[in-house]
């Protein structure tokens, strides 16, 4: 095979995009683990520490064992169910048709079959090109597991995932990346405004309804536990953008680097305007390190699906209004309605649903045409993307709002129907007793082990009338079987 | 003056605080301690070794009483502790006792012995 | 605009460069957050971690602001007040005109004014040069940011890190790498010793000493609260570095890797080298991780200066050499005279300032003119620099040690006039009793929120004859507004 | 000197594969420091987590001097001692000729001697080769210093790892990577499954089993301190995998993309295989999630001799039996003989020693011959490497077989003469009474310090009859000499 | 034999401590406890979450004192105590007092009853 | 009833509570005290700079017992306590006192008096 060749084929490939791909994707790895495990791991209450770091472990990696068995083809191969939907130029269908992503052939060229001859052909392997996209596809998933935590049952998460992935993710992604209907209309998303974090964000609050919300205990007493991992997450999502935005280009070309620039810029943005407003117009007017790690995040979600588009000074608009519209729906909308009954445990909707909204509309206003142009190859002219401000158009803005719309209905619709169907099957809610003690009961941790705990219980010794210090260690081992039911209920009476 | 002492599990805190601001008192002092236990062992389990804590996590609370309140208040806590107690399954590691006081001081205020609760 | 075209330009441009630059820049920004962040964050006392966080997370988002308006321009664009300094083939002025980094310009070949043909021209788009130069503006502010932490109001530091910036970071860095009068002069930086390291270590010690010293309370519990985030920044610190220095030619070329195998030598030299001092000097006669992480950051900050410029040799002497001097002023220097008066918290002008200087200094012995060589194009002939051991001339030597010393002066000066000018108008330090708290009372933040903490305080509810187990959480929330003060007396009352 | 220009030579030189090849150089590194440092760090009990960072952070520096100084000449040099053993092609002798990778020849293109004409030449500089390599050559003592912590004197492990990376780590690399006796038999290791990981699981159980167990006490109480620090440790050790294989071409072309995608997929499926084994196999029934992280490990370590060699159904595979294997190990056998008697605390013989044999052995079964070619240049015709499930022969299998136990017995008869004999000269073990307290005895430190430590100790003042308020600061300091033992005393009464 | 009790704030151990060491008994036991208090909440904010704690951290202090010295020390650490509450304006928190005591013993020496405080 | 409190240091715990159980009275309350100490102070070090903790972390031990059995169980305590301090070379922070209890209820059996220990 002529791609197997070391060093690499002589045409159709450049070093240099193939290691600023990699290395993107590894920093957008990063997000997930550590990053969002750690991050998402401080901000919840001690007794679920484990839980929600496990939960983000293993969704990374069932997301990737979709993604190779079927999901990637789902998501950028050729279109399967299409309704005869033809849209000029590309866009064909809502979903890819199913396949591996095993075998040697990986190592071809990379290519997107919609896209063929709408951009430049791919200067790195398919390989390459799956596992920048796998990333994407197993971060989102452990966004939402904010909105679920301490209350999602272990058993059904590991179900839902794979399926959530499959139906939901696989589809938004093939609509607006894979060449799909709405890529077609001419809707755009930089790295996933939309596809990942209007995505996740609606899927957390349908997902958090369906299983109703935390002990009203736990509710009242939802204080984090530990602010230097949240900080230490929080940094490693800020950089680790800087894969997410700048590799979405596919080439490490200018407008990856201005995709870099914008992002930081966003952020920068838009964590001071919350930290600002926490100063003047939050109840104790005092700003806070955990809300403007939530003004960081608004921005770099907002950004997300522009970061490419717009200019520095779209840039900074995106991260004043995004920044200032989310704190808003946080202060106010939060403890109200529907939004105070639905227990969004760490307000994902917020901070992505409705951040991932604003920066998607707002690329219908802010794209600047000079930013970015396709050179058509195969027959069609060369393209840009153009906000309302800079040609007068509304088009780019009307195909944001239909593609926004359509990411929230589906997702939203499809969200429910997994967990109302995987509900028939299996409890999706952990009972009452386990989420009095949460980690303990659930995975027989805790994530700061108290040091005096002993494989050889005194007073069982005493009882054995053995003294602890001379028996083997294996009694403690095989002690275990013995008694699986205490450690329930031991746990659960130790909360 | 007497010294109400009483071991509770830690989800029990709040109703004793309602019940003894029912009664009339509310000032109280709460400290973690671990009681040793027979039935109420905790499992763990790290790497596959599995580890045992036999000392079960408790709060000792300790109200200081008038004389003629003290019967009534060790009784209050008991009541609470026991409600627990059986929730629980069966917990032999909750206990109430009282002890003597003979001089006491609310700084506040400076007023001495049973004022001074 | 022709540098828009995905991928991108045929000319003045490569992938393999953008891409490490882009890369490079990401790590430094690593070093940042959460390097740097988690790292001061765990070696301050508990009550003061969230504050410290919440200073870095807030400086390097103002940096960004400041650089994108018009610091960048100040330090790498065309020259502004030159005093008719004119100094033979480059080295005009002393600062650059201010200027915005917006618009899709950006995107055009990167270009400082001043070097134009005294370099080859680079190989990506100002964008890339614009991010790769603003992680080291934005770290500089937090590395001194460990010498005023404790006291410092927040107001404050929000008003004095733009300044900073602005008026003394853009101009050392003007100076030396903008194609200012030191740069004319022929002074080497090969990434920051002076303009980041010097300079953080200046401006630390002068805030430290205009602020005044910690609570004599703090001073003499100063403990750090948790070394296992001081290993995990100190880690990123260590491997970030290979982007801080690694990027610094511009050019992934093998001065580039020269640069990061001379980091890590003289870091592990300087660790070693600590750590054998500890052992067999200091009065416990034990080494230790905070000791051992002091030699490493001596050891990376050394280097810096001289990455590029020494070879294997030189980097290992550089190590001993600053390691001992830096251990030898840690330990006989600190508790003596000023250096005992000024409370420079975390001892930054010790292994930022003094190291910094003495890796400016050491270029000019061991410089070896092997290890780079500018092709000079446009005319000028092509150079390379060499220290005294190489050329056995003192020219480096000399002019080192004269921009070594005008960094060292111009720091102290305008750090002192802006802290003092500031003062005028906010309270630069935090008024004793919120001290006593700390976070609490700044930020109503702890680093480790204790979990029984309630959204239904038991007292209320009973005075309010309520059962806290029924009412509605939004009480909770509008209870907010009532008690502001109370927030404030009461933390300072628990600290 | 030619390739001292900037921007790099116009020949041999690519800067794609440069930008890669340091980057991926960085991810490993940062696996070591912060990743395994505070894995470890927060895998130990809390009375040992300074030690067992400090002696992560030490040897890191140690390693690197020794492959300065004399190291990777032995690794990657020309042959020295060869027992005029002679192998078709190449595979000359058993160790390299040390010499010194100082000096700016170390700019010149990168070059292993004895794979001249075997590989097509490196596009970077040498430079950039000894960084990568020697990344490599620090983990691997990091790795087995999870066998040892506990109980090993700090002073014997600064001595002892400069000689095993000398007599070990060197020999095993020569013999497989430098073009020794093995690579000339073509027995292959992708990146390190034989030379690192089973040569550090060996190690370590030698090493476990020369120095004895920990206390009894502590084996009875070997809990973890902080499950929050595993988790960013181990998070940081997947991704920063993709630079561990993905950096093993020496290309960043399809081999290197497809040996990250093999590294994620083998790791997902270990992660899941164990987790299930946990929730249906384990005396428990529940999953853990420091049993995941074991899994996680497990898939990593597999897939590292085959991560280019293997397709994605290989990876699977691969994946399934590895962890299914080590998982029995884990739980039947580490409970049961030697295995118990040996106290290797952290279990490196099982997740890395079994996990890379495991790998050794399957690629001999699972190498697809159409993953990677070598194109021979001078004169040796390419060739490529195929198991027996593709190409049907044994071959492949045999020689990894013999590659394998070579690694052990020359592993395990170098560990265990080099702990003996310098166990001639230092105690190799702390005494009981340093063991009863940790930390605290060995470094004066404690990983997570109480806060009301102070410097002017009240009964000491009340004694001086001063009141410690007004006394200056020096006096405590002063006072350290004054008590070095009661410092050692008084700790370890504290324990 | 008698056993001194009080709660105060954490800053005030200190001159607690010189205060007794004044009064000529060093010996004393410091542990960590919490009070309910109606006029010392703390209030923190995470996320824009308003949360209470209604207990405010304090010490327990401990002192074994001869008969003769027991009232003596209790003021003594009344009025340590009463310093830091007028100081942090009113506080509902410290509270001393004494109970019996009918056996000590020093274990370092030995020393049984009074001598052994 | 009496109350019985030891101050012991961690490390003996276990041999207390052996001690305790073969006396037939396994029941006890653990609580994390510190106290002052003359002779066992702690030295650490960070960043060169030389903290000192003149209070020695121990272990408060609380015993219910009868009043026949109060006397024997202070001697048992006392025992294991002084052979620490005497292995730790002279420990000034190791004591044994015992109080008055007038009434102990236990909780899950509802006894009173004594045998409610
Ligand atoms: N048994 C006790 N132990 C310790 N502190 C107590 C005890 N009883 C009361 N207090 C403290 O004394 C404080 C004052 O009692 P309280 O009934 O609240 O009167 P006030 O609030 O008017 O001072 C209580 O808040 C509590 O902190
Ligand atoms: N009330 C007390 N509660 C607990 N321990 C006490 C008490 N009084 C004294 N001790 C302990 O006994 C130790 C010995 O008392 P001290 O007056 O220091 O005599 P010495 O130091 O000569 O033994 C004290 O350091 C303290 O730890
Ligand atoms: N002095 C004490 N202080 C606190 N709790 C005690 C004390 N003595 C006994 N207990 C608690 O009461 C529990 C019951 O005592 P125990 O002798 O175990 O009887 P049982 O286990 O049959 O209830 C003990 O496990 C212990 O937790």
């Amino acid at each position: 095979m002529h791609f197997a060749y070391i060093p690499y084929p002589t045409t159709g490939y450049q070093a240099g995009d193939a290691s600023w791909q990699l290395t993107a994707a590894t920093f957008v790895g990063l997000m997930s683990l550590p990053g969002l495990a750690v991050l998402y791991g401080g901000l919840v209450q001690k007794k679920w520490a484990v839980n929600t770091m496990l939960m983000a472990f293993s969704a990374f990696s069932l997301v990737l064992i979709v993604w190779t068995l079927w999901g990637f083809d789902m998501g950028f191969g050729k279109p399967w169910i299409t309704f005869g939907a033809k849209v000029a130029g590309s866009g064909t269908g809502f979903v890819g048709k199913p396949g591996t992503a095993l075998g040697s052939g990986q190592e071809a060229q990379a290519n997107i079959p919609l896209l063929n001859g709408l951009m430049p052909p791919f200067n790195f392997s398919q390989s390459a090109l799956f596992y920048f996209q796998f990333v994407f596809a197993a971060i989102t998933p452990l966004l939402w597991l904010g909105s679920v935590i301490g209350r999602m049952s272990f058993k059904a998460w590991l179900i839902i995932v794979p399926l959530w992935s499959t139906l939901v993710y696989s589809v938004d992604a093939f609509m607006i990346w894979g060449g799909g209907f709405w890529a077609g209309m001419g809707a755009v998303d930089y790295s996933g405004g939309y596809v990942i974090h209007l995505s996740a964000g609606t899927a957390g609050f349908v997902a958090a309804a369906v299983l109703g919300p935390r002990l009203r205990r736990d509710r009242d007493r939802g204080a984090p536990n530990n602010l230097l991992l949240c900080a230490t997450g929080a940094g490693i999502l800020w950089l680790g953008w800087n894969g997410f935005n700048g590799g979405d280009p596919y080439f490490a070309g200018p407008d990856a680097a201005a995709a870099v620039v914008n992002t930081n810029i966003c952020t920068a943005t838009a964590l001071l305007v919350w930290l600002i407003m926490d100063y003047l117009l939050s109840p104790a007017k005092k700003p806070t390190l955990l809300g403007s790690i939530n003004g960081m995040i608004v921005g770099l979600v907002t950004i997300t699906p522009a970061a490419g588009f717009v200019d520095g000074f779209g840039a900074i608009c995106l991260g004043v209004i995004s920044s200032a519209v989310v704190w808003l729906a946080w202060y106010k909308l939060q403890p109200r309605w529907i939004f105070n009954k639905v227990d969004d445990a760490l307000g994902v909707v917020y901070t992505h649903g409705i951040a991932g909204l604003c920066g998607g509309l707002l690329v219908g206003l802010f794209a600047d045409p000079n930013m970015i142009e396709y050179t058509g190859t195969g027959g069609t002219g060369s393209f840009s993307i153009g906000g309302l401000f800079f040609t007068g158009r509304w088009h780019q803005l009307i195909v944001q709002a239909g593609a926004g719309l359509t990411v929230i209905g589906w997702t939203a619709l499809m969200t429910f129907l997994i967990f109302k169907v995987v509900g028939l099957f299996v409890k999706l809610r952990l009972p009452d007793e386990v989420l009095e003690t949460g980690d303990l009961a659930v995975h027989d941790e805790e994530v700061y082990p108290p040091q005096e705990l002993t494989r050889a219980p005194i007073l069982a010794a005493v009882a054995a009338g053995t003294a602890p210090g001379d028996e083997p260690a294996e009694v403690a081992e095989t002690a275990a079987p013995s008694k699986p039911v205490e450690s329930g209920t031991g746990a659960s009476s130790e909360s | 003056m007497k010294l109400v002492s009483a071991i509770i599990r830690p989800q029990e805190l709040d109703p004793a605080r309602r019940a003894l601001a029912a009664f009339g008192s509310p000032g109280l002092t709460v400290t973690a301690t671990s009681v040793a236990t027979r039935w109420n062992r905790r499992l763990e389990i790290y790497r596959s070794t599995v580890l045992v804590a036999d000392l079960a996590q408790r709060l000792r609370v300790d109200v200081l009483a008038a004389d003629e309140d003290a019967a009534d208040l060790a009784a209050v806590l008991a009541r609470v502790a026991a409600a627990a107690a059986v929730r629980g399954g069966g917990d032999d590691t909750v206990g109430v006792w009282i002890t003597p006081v003979e001089q006491a001081v609310r700084v506040r205020t400076g007023e001495r012995g049973a004022g001074a609760v």
